[in-house]
Parts: structure tokens; sequence; C-alpha cells
């Protein structure tokens, strides 16, 4: 029981950061049906920013934080203008490619920079509480803190102001958007800042919990958060958060009770039993075709 | 002799109700339009003919064969073919290809065959060409056989979304709102068209209709529904004096 | 590349010019592929890249079979490849006897087709029901499940590898079996699967409204992707002589699609193209070490702003659309055009 | 028409220039190629292996180059990158040995890429040392199960350290019960985890938690969990050094105490840097420890940490030697030929390398070597014990 309350809690941790980052992608996706595959290496500038901030200029935490949001929101709106802006017209896949090339880009000029993985120094200091023999550390807390604020956040952003108004109309139909007077080039913006941002607070947060970064540290990650956004239903806020924790749940469960070299094997085939069940995740709806 | 005949159909969307208890008797030759005003659930209605949606009740029987629960190109191979309210043609294709894909059921080769281009391959693709271009020139679209489906302006793209469903060999064909969109002239010339379109293919037509003008002009029967329920069945003066009618459906319209 | 060059508005005329440039590539091309390495006409370098470039070819044109022409988005093509790569690895190290490996290669090549294939058959099941980005998950779980399960499977090394494959793959084999995917896959594009899976893509509802099987269609563009990925994987291993999971990851799958997207989508011609380019780029560019891989994808982005469909996209060559499908049909459009038909309604041609 | 003619005609001749390369005759000079995977999964091990390389030939040609029979050659580095991918690896291979006419190879490191690479050198008959490939199949021939003739490594392989490490864990550590945490999904650890477990079983010990995890995973925490539930008295993590502070710490977080103990990939000085103090006073076993070296190693070290700012780790270390390695057999061959290099090199006796003294065994590319324990303690590798199976 103790060990289950353990492993429960490795979860939380876990799935909050796939949570954090599938949030990303799934606000993209809601808005613009575009899947950022260069999320996972925004995510990883994020934690090199992080870096920087933290090991050469010695910035406390909240600073650092706001920073890395700020820092990686900018690049996400920088590459949304550059890259993706012209192909809105295009094929969906066109837009896909050209972020999947985005991501290759960034992850080796990263590379081509310093090639060596980098350490995170301290920023939080580092306390376990022990209660009995389940351990919880200041990290674990702070992680799933402050991952269920940013979701809380985010949330009532999108349901409660009115640039999130304006994202779900154009979520719900780019082309009708515009005649409503919704500013469509601006909501984008907001919507990948809001996006990317959230990216880079997952990197300065994995950063913390994992202090040993290097370039290719999004693509694995990236390509499992949007597995848990898919999971949850992709775009839907909600879905992304509980495929978070979904996909944590399941990875730590796996490893838990069953051999571990068959994590993989056993928890994605979990995964792909529930979509076979669910075929557009568990908040997703089937975009329902008029004929 | 009776072509369609569906009894009992009934679909639920989510606890409202699409169709209830639709009943038909089709004859075969008969041109039958469907009035009723939006969301009448007229083009449900089509959905279950072509099964893209199942009926939740009810049988529709085709040629004395259940067509409830087969899919859709099942049913298509048996002689029954649609068009669409909104045109949904193969747009990166050219004129010819959208033709061609739709001989697919009338095609017999296997995938073997197809991948080595053997056996009977050769043969029936020339008989699948010859019948496509011979479709196109009856269409007068035969100058366009390799221009791209979304390059052809309106007009063409509904012509060709019929040929192509020709293509297909039909017994029974359904038009949802051929008309829309089209201007007095033109719903002459579709009328002409529809006609002409009749007698050269030997088809029985099913026409889902806003324009009065086309469906009392050339249909001898018409269906009304409201809120999935039929509400009258006649020859056009008998619709058009239905009080039924005259109250849900002009009433609503003349409200409009 | 001039217009004239990939004519898409199409004259019978204009056509039918080029029909001498296959047969005369096919001749040559296997005249070369055994005479280069018996003559030693082009060093070993530039053999080994030409056999590389075959297999990315095979890949390439597998790939843009489901992705491109049917408008999929798969990403599991490294996990067909790895099937195929191991089934025939396993066979010709384990199975057939060392002595007759002359005639057992194709055959194993073949074998490690089929079991991808049969992988092929399992992934497309899910496409009857999903699309688009969740067919993409599928395929990516799909991927991440057979790394994983080869991993654990001791017999064939597990994670340290799977190795004792003779060079088997020549110069000659990978020509024939190259040509032998792009003939099939242009053969199976020009029949009606072929124009049930460009239906599929356009517009899948009507396709079947129009009397297309969808499903079978998808089956048998699944199944013969991945047959092909499967022969691309068993090519691989044996040039390579050594295997191992990590080698058919993600980031494999990743490749090909550069290479597919990079050719252009619903191109036989982008899909060579694409993979000629990629192949040739990645070697060219070694002088910039680390800074290749900085501007390959720049390239890549480059391209798709200016080109969104690929090089290629969605256009032929001439001379690969077989000759049955030109348009100046035998009969002759021109008597037919005028003599009964519909008075017409739909107003005039754009171009009046 | 003659367009489609003149593009293919353009297109085939572009490809024709860019492979044609530069072939120049470089009579005076040695040349000596380099595989690193300076780009994918593994950057940092490329980026080591070109550093000590390029040291080390610079300090071969400030020397005034190598004598061979009367004359000095100076040598001439080519440097390929692999991508870290084995097709990359082979392509390179040949690339500098049909292309660049190097007389031998350096690298590739990790083993999935030096096996396809090792099969080109061998069969154009062309020297290849893998500093850092510890895989035993890279040395031999698959079918026969043979060594190849042409092909060396610096390292020592998997099943000698994975005892190693075992028998110090029973017989100095006294350990009765242990666990191991490795990377499936990576030979390198994946084949001394279970040489360790085998070795460990065999002589009364038992191994009570064999727990894995994928490459690039950052989350132990459900592992280690698990370990901690076997109450195992030592737990073995043969892995990178970049994975391993992450480990160690997840563990001090969860409460478990347990000491640890490493294999060599745990010997790069940037270990105590992202460890920080959770690391102090484990055990690791490894090629040499910088307090107890030759001279001629301490001259490296310094010189490395120098040019590059940081201590060389273990592929650089691995590295430099390899090129001492070839110096020698270089100098002792007496002929330029490939052949004679190779025959000078499978010849040599006790070279003093910076990571120890070795030799090659009888008619084989695998080193001679031994294997120390070294202690952290502080910032530094502290020699504790030399070892031997």
């Amino acid at each position: 029981m103790i060990y289950l309350i353990q492993q429960g809690l490795n979860a939380l941790q876990l799935g909050s950061i796939y949570a954090l980052i599938a949030l990303g992608y799934t606000m993209v996706y809601g808005v613009l049906s575009l899947i950022n595959f260069a999320h996972g290496d925004f995510f990883m500038v994020g934690a090199f920013l992080c870096f920087i901030v933290v090991t050469f200029m010695g910035i406390p935490f909240v600073p650092a934080l706001l920073i890395s949001m700020a820092g990686v929101a900018a690049l996400g709106v920088a590459v949304e203008r550059v890259a993706y802006k012209p192909l809105r017209s295009a094929p969906r896949v066109s837009a896909v490619i050209t972020a999947l090339g985005v991501g290759i880009f960034l992850e080796n000029f990263t590379l081509a920079l310093s090639p060596y993985p980098k350490h995170i120094p301290t920023i939080i200091a580092n306390t376990s509480w022990s209660a009995g023999a389940v351990t919880v550390s200041s990290l674990q807390v702070v992680v799933v803190f402050l991952s269920v604020v940013l979701m809380l956040v985010l949330h009532f952003i999108v349901q409660h102001t009115k640039v999130g108004m304006a994202m779900r109309a154009i979520s719900w139909d780019r082309n009708v958007a515009p005649l409503m007077g919704v500013p469509v080039n601006y909501v984008i913006s907001v919507t990948f800042a809001l996006g990317s941002g959230l990216g880079g607070a997952a990197g300065m947060m994995y950063a913390m919990a994992y202090p040993v970064i290097d370039p290719y540290m999004g693509i694995i990650v990236g390509w499992k958060a949007f597995i848990s956004a898919v999971v949850g239903g992709i775009g839907n806020i909600r879905g992304a958060m509980v495929g978070g924790y979904i996909l944590g749940g399941v990875e730590v469960l796996t490893t838990a009770f069953l051999p571990s070299t068959y994590r993989d094997f056993v928890s994605f085939s979990l995964l792909l039993v529930l979509l076979i069940f669910r075929p557009y995740g568990i908040y997703g709806r089937p975009r329902t075709e008029k004929v | 002799m009776t072509l369609l005949r569906a009894s009992g159909i009934t679909h639920f969307f989510g606890g409202l109700c699409a169709v209830t208890d639709f009943n038909l008797s089709l004859d075969r030759d008969e041109l039958l339009g469907i009035i009723g005003p939006n969301g009448a659930g007229k083009t449900t209605l089509f959905n279950i003919i072509t099964g893209v949606c199942r009926a939740t009740r009810g049988s529709i029987l085709f040629r004395d064969a259940e067509i409830v629960g087969k899919s859709p190109d099942r049913i298509v191979r048996m002689g029954i073919v649609r068009t669409f309210q909104n045109i949904r043609l193969f747009n990166e294709l050219t004129v010819l290809d959208n033709i061609r894909v739709a001989h697919y059921g009338r095609v017999r080769y296997t995938p073997a065959e197809a991948l080595l281009h053997a056996g009977r391959y050769r043969e029936e693709e020339r008989r699948i060409r010859r019948h496509s271009d011979e479709l196109l020139a009856l269409f007068r679209m035969g100058h366009l056989s390799g221009e791209r489906a979304k390059n052809l302006p309106y007009g063409l793209q509904k012509r060709l979304e019929i040929a192509r469903a020709l293509a297909t060999e039909p017994e029974l064909l359904l038009l949802d709102e051929p008309a829309a969109g089209m201007n007095p002239r033109e719903v002459d010339e579709l009328m002409d068209f529809i006609r002409w379109t009749q007698r050269e293919f030997g088809l029985t037509i099913i026409l889902i209709e806003h324009q009065m003008r086309l469906v009392m002009g050339i249909c001898r029967r018409i269906i009304a529904l409201d809120f999935g329920a039929t509400i009258a069945d006649g020859t056009p003066q008998e619709i058009q004096t239905d009080p039924a009618v005259l109250e849900a459906y002009l009433g609503e319209k003349a409200v409009r | 590349m001039g217009r004239a060059f990939l004519k898409k508005d199409l004259t019978g005329k204009e056509r039918s010019q080029g029909r001498w440039v296959l047969p005369v590539f096919l001749v040559s091309g296997s005249v070369l592929s055994f005479a280069i390495p018996h003559f030693d006409l082009l060093d070993q370098y530039i053999q080994l890249i030409l056999v590389y470039l075959g297999i990315n070819i095979i890949l390439a044109l597998s790939l843009n079979l489901v992705n491109g022409y049917m408008g999929e988005f798969s990403v599991g093509h490294a996990g067909f490849m790895s099937a195929g790569a191991y089934i025939a690895s396993f066979l010709t190290v384990k199975v057939f006897p060392a002595g007759a490996l002359a005639w057992a290669f194709p055959a194993a090549v073949v074998a490690g087709g089929l079991g991808a294939g049969l992988l092929g058959l399992v992934v497309a099941i899910p496409s009857f029901r999903t699309r688009g980005d969740y067919l993409a998950i599928v395929t990516l779980a799909f991927v991440m499940i057979v790394k994983s399960a080869l991993e654990n499977i001791d017999s064939v090394g597990g994670a340290r590898g799977f190795l004792g494959m003779d060079k088997l793959t020549t110069l000659p084999w990978t020509f024939f079996w190259t040509v032998a995917t792009v003939w099939i896959i242009r053969n199976l594009i020009y029949s009606r699967y072929g124009r049930g899976v460009l239906s599929i893509r356009e517009d899948e509802i009507a396709s079947g409204l129009m009397g297309v099987n969808t499903r079978h269609v998808k089956l048998i563009a699944f199944v013969v992707s991945s047959f092909f990925a499967g022969v691309a994987g068993a090519l691989f291993a044996h040039v390579l002589q050594f295997i191992n999971p990590r080698m058919f990851d993600i980031i494999k799958s990743t490749d090909v699609l550069v290479m597919v997207y990079l050719g252009g989508i619903g191109s036989i011609a982008g899909s060579i193209l694409g993979a000629t380019a990629y192949t040739f780029l990645l070697e060219a560019l070694r002088p910039l070490e680390i800074w290749r891989m900085v501007l390959m994808p720049l390239m890549l982005v480059l391209l798709m702003l200016f080109r969104p469909r690929g090089i290629m996209g969605l256009r032929e060559l001439p001379w690969l659309e077989p000759a049955a499908d030109r348009l100046s049909s035998p009969n002759g459009l021109n008597g037919l055009r005028n003599s009964r038909g519909a008075n017409g309604f739909g107003g005039k041609r754009k171009d009046e | 028409m003659k367009r489609t003619v003149i593009s293919i005609v353009l297109f085939t001749a572009v490809i024709g220039v860019v492979f044609a390369g530069c072939r120049k005759d470089g009579d005076s000079s040695i040349k000596v190629g380099v595989i690193a995977e300076l780009t994918g999964d593994i950057p940092a091990v490329g980026a080591s292996c070109r550093n000590a390389s390029e040291m080390a030939v610079k300090e071969i040609n400030d020397a005034g180059g190598i004598e061979i029979g009367g004359r000095k050659y100076k040598v001439e580095l080519f440097i390929e990158d692999s991508a870290s991918k084995p097709d990359q690896a082979a392509s390179s291979a040949q690339k500098l040995i049909t292309q660049k006419g190097v007389v031998a190879i350096v690298g590739p490191n990790s083993s999935s890429n030096a096996i396809p690479a090792s099969e080109i050198a061998e069969s154009a008959k062309v020297v290849l040392i893998t500093p850092w490939s510890t895989n035993p199949k890279t040395t031999l021939d698959a079918k026969t199960g043979a060594p190849k003739r042409y092909v060396f490594r610096a390292a020592f392989i998997d099943p000698f350290q994975g005892r190693v490490v075992a028998k110090f864990a029973l017989n100095t550590m006294k350990a009765k019960k242990a666990a191991v945490l490795y990377d499936v999904a990576s030979d390198y650890n994946k084949g001394i985890a279970e040489f360790f477990k085998n070795t460990f079983e065999e002589n009364g010990g038992q191994v009570v938690a064999f727990e894995s995890y994928t490459t690039n995973d950052k989350d132990f925490s459900a592992q280690l969990t698990k370990m901690k539930s076997a109450g195992p008295d030592v737990i073995f993590l043969p892995n990178y050094y970049n994975e391993v502070p992450l480990q160690v710490q997840q563990a001090h977080r969860l409460g478990i105490r347990t000491p640890f103990l490493g294999s060599d990939s745990w010997g790069s000085q940037d270990l105590t840097k992202l460890c920080g103090s959770d690391c102090e006073g484990y055990y690791f076993t490894t090629h040499y420890s910088p307090d107890s070296a030759a001279p001629a190693a301490k001259k490296f070290i310094q010189a490395y940490t120098v040019a590059y700012g940081k201590t060389p780790d273990d592929v650089a270390a691995l590295t430099y030697d390899s090129f001492g390695l070839l110096r020698q057999a270089l100098a002792g061959a007496g002929k330029l030929d490939r052949d004679s290099v190779r025959n000078a090199l499978a010849g040599i006796q006790g070279y003093e390398g910076v990571t120890g003294k070795m030799q090659f065994r009888e008619g084989s590319g695998d080193p001679i070597k031994s294997a120390v324990v070294v202690r952290i303690q502080g910032e530094k590798f502290v020699w504790f014990a030399d070892a031997q199976p």
C-alpha cells in the first residue's frame, strides 16, 4: 500500500510534466489544427534559457521562470510568424513538416553551440519529508503545484477572457471568425505565445526536476506529450491534462508491477487499446462531417 | 413495379428524432420530390438510404434486398447513388479521374492483376476509359477531361458531379438540392437536364429541393416532411393544397 | 526544371514524347548496375551511396503511397522497416543454409516484406475508424512497441543488435528492387485501387458513396506500403551487416517523412527526387560537419514555404505514367463531342 | 524535350562534381580518418573524440611528425560525422578509405556505429581502432567468431568489466544483495548489466532488482521505488555520466541510502559537476585514475584541460590512446602500407597510455589492460584499488 502511494506520487510528478507540455500541443492544435512538432524543442529551449539565466546571471526562481516563459513565448510567436503563417492556406501537412523541420533545426543549432549536457544548479532548496515509508520531496510539490496552477490559469484565460473567447471562435470555424470581427492573426499569436510559454515553463520545471539537460531532450518527451494530448482528445484542454496524467500513470504503474524492460511495450499497447475503444481520445469528439 | 420500399424508418440523433416512421414505396422510373423546411430530415433520409448513417429502426428493401446496415459502397454497387448538397468532387483529380473513380464497383480485376497490370487489367481499363469518355462527351465535358475538378466553374462542377454519379451505373439516383445557388434561367436548364438524364439513362430519381418551381415542374409525386415526419404524399397539385404542408412549409416560408 | 519537363496540362501529343526515356533508363541502368561493381567503374564509396539511394527511394515511395497519395499521416515506417530487416536477417543467418544464399536472399527479402506487410494489415485496421492525427499516434505507438519488443527478444540480440549477415545487397539487387517498387506502386496507382486511394485523400465519405470500398483500398495501400518498407529494411540489413532496434526509431521515420515531403506528395518522380536529394545532400554537405544538420532542416523549411507540396507535389513525369492512361483516347473525343448529349446547364468554361 | 535532357545531364554533372571530391596526392603525409558522433543522440561523445583527435594529431605534428623508413611524415586528419547512425558511419568509413585514402581510422565510438564501420574496414583491409566500443562482437567476425584482422579497440570489453565490478561488490563491499538499473535500449549498459548479474549470482550473491529504462528517460522514480522495497546492499548503475546524477539524486530524494557503484561510463569529470555532492564516496571501475596516471597521461590531461576547459572524459582519453597506439605502430611499421601498419599494431608490446598499460591479446583486436576502482571524493576521482577479474 505504501509502495502504491509512493508510486502514485511518482506518477503525479511525471504526469504533471507531460500534461504541461501536452497543453502547448493542444492549444495550438485546438486553434489552428496544426500539430506543432517543434513544441518539444520549444520545451528544450525553455530548459536551456533557464540554464543560462540561472547559471550565468544567478537569477532566482520566480523571475527565472518568467524569463523562460517569456523567451520561449517570443520564440513561438516568431516561429509562427515566419514559418507557419505563410502556410495557413497550404495543405495541413505542409505546416506539420515545417514544424518538424523547425524542431530539428532548433535541436541541432543548440547542439552546434555546445554538445555537452548541462547541469542546472539547485534553485529551490531540496528537502524531503517522510511520512512512514512514503517520501515526498519539495521539488515534487513545486512541480505538481505549479503545473496545476498554470493549467488553471490557462483554463481561466480560455474560458473567461475576451481573447480566450476569440480562440474558441477560431477553433470553431477559422473562416467565419474573421467575419465576426475576430482579429485572427493577433489571436493566433497569443495562442502561440501561451502554448509556447507553457512549454517554456515545462522546460524550466523539467530542468529543475531532472537537472541534466541536452539539446535532444525535447524529442522523446515531446512525442510522449503529443501522445498524451491525443489520448486526452487533442484540442481539448482538459483532455491534455488528463492525458498527461494517464500516460505518466501508465508508465509508472507498468514499471511498478511488471518487468521494467517491457515498460514501453506494455504502456504503448495499453494506449493503443484505449484509442481503439475511444478513437478520438477521452474528451475528444469526432469532427462529424456533414454530408 | 416497386424498386424501393422503405418501411418504418426511424433515426435518432442523440434524443432528437431526425426521421420518424418514414414509409415509401417507389416504383421504377418515378421522379419523386421530397420537400420540407430546413431540418425536416431530408438529407438524413438520403444518408440512411446510402448507408452513411444507419437507421435506428426500420427496413429498406431495394429490389427486394435489404440495404439497412450495408456499407455505402455495397449500396452503390446495388444501384443507388447520390449527389451532394455542397459539391463534393475529388478536387485535385482530373475530370476524367473523377469519373473513373466512380467505376470502382463496376470493375472486375483483382488486386494482383492491378499490381502487375496483367490479366483483365488492360481490357477493363480500356472499357472504363471508353465509358468515361463517352459519358463526358455526352455531358459536353469531353474537352475538359484533363482539367482538375477544382478549376471548373460552379455549374460545371455540378454537372460533373451528376456525371460522376452516373458512372456508377445506378438505377436509382438521389439528387440533394441540385438547384442550390442557381438563377431562374439555370433552373430551367436544369429541369430539362434532369428530364433528359432520366430518359437517357433509364433512371428512377429522388430529388430533395427547396426551389418549388423545380419540384413542382418536374416531379409527378412529392413527399413533404416536417420534423422528420411525413406530412403529405401526393401529386404537386395535392401537395400545393394540402393544409398541413401549407402550415408547416409554405407557412413558414411566408413568414420568412 | 522547365514546365515542358513537368507537363501538367495534358495534351496527348506532348505526353507521348519522351516515351523512350523509360526503356533506355531501364536497360542502361540494369547493365550499369552489373558493370559498375564488376569493372569498378565507380569507387566503393559511391557504390555504397547508390545502394543507400535505392533503399531510400523504396522507403520514400512506399511511404508516399500512404501519406502522399492516400493523405494519411503515418509515422510508422521505421517499424515496418525493422520488421523486414529482422525477418530477412534471421532467415539468412539462422535458417537458410549458408551455401544457398544466392537464391535464398531474394526469398528472405520477400519474406521480410511479407512480414512487414502483415504488420501493415494490423495497422490498417485502426485506420478504418480514425484519420489524421489519431492515426499518426497509432503508428507512432506502433514504432515504439516494435522497438521495445525487439529489445526484449534475445534470440535476435536484443539491444545489442543482430549481426552475421553477409553483404548480399549488391548494386544489381538494389536496382532490381528499386525498379520493382516503382513499377508496382505505379501500377497500383494507375488502377482502380489507386484511384480509390486518391479519392480517399480528396474526400473519404464521397469516395465510399461513389462505390469505392474504402476499407479494402486502405488495406491494400497499407499492406503494399509496408511490404516495400520491409523490403527496404531487408536490403538495409544486408548492406550494413548489422541491425539493432535503435536504428529503427522514430527518427528514422522522420527521415523518410522528410524525403517524401521534400520531393512532393502524390508523385513517384517526387519521391525519387526527394530520396535522391536527401541522400546526396547528406553526403555532399559532410564538410560542414555539425552545421550540416543545421542546414538540412533549414532547407526543408524554406522549401515548404515556397513549395508547400514539395518539389513535385501532385505532379508526375509523363514517362512514368502507363501508356494506357494517356488522354488521347483511341476513339478520338472530337467525334463524340458534339454529336448528341445534354443541353448543358452550368455556364461556360472558365477560360472563355 | 531538350530541357529534359539538359536537366538530367546537369543533375548528373552536379552529383559527379560533388562526388569526385578532392583526391590530393599527399605523399609527405599520413592520412588518418576519424569517425565521430558529432550529431545524433550522443554528441558529447563525438565532441570529446574530435577534441582528443585534434590534440593528438597536433602533438604529433608539432613534434615533427612520425618517422617511417628514415622520413618524417606529418599526419593529416579527416574528421567525418556519423550522426550516430549506423548507415552514416558505414558511408563515412567507406568515404575515408576510398576517397581520402586513409591509412587508418579512429572511431566510431558507439558499438552500433563501430560494427558496420568495422565490416567495411575489414573488407578493405584498413586498420580501424575504435576507442570506446565495448561490444565483444565489434572485433569478431560474426560468421566465424574469429577475431577480425584489422579491427582493434582501446577500451576493455563488457564481460571483463562486468566481472570486475561484480567481484568488487562481492569481495570489497561485502554486498550480498545487489540491484541494477540500466538502459535497456543501449547495448553498452545492457551488456555490462547482464555480465554483472551473471558473475554476481555465480559467486553467491543475489540480484534482487534488475530494472531498466529507455534512453532519454529522465524519470527513474518508479524503478527506484521498486528497488527501495527490494532492499539491496548496493545499487549498480552501468550508465552514462549524464544519466547517473539524475538516478542518484532521485534515489536520494526517495530516501534510498544504499551505496552506488558504477562502470567506466561514469568516467567524466562532468559527473561530479552534474552530481554535486550526491555522488560523494561512491565507487566505479574505469581505465585509469588521473591521480595515479603515468606522466604522459598527466601531461595530456593538463593540456586537454587547458585547450577545452574541461578534464578529458573516458572517450577523450581512449581516443588519445588510440592515436598513441597508432603512432607507435606507424613508427614501428617501417613501411606505410596498410598491412605493415596492421601487423605493427597487433604486435605492440606494452603501450603506456593515458588509460593504463595495454597490449593486444594474441591474434585479437581486444587489449589486455587492467582496470582500476576509483572513489569519488569531492570534485576528484581518487584511486582506490587495482582490479583484476
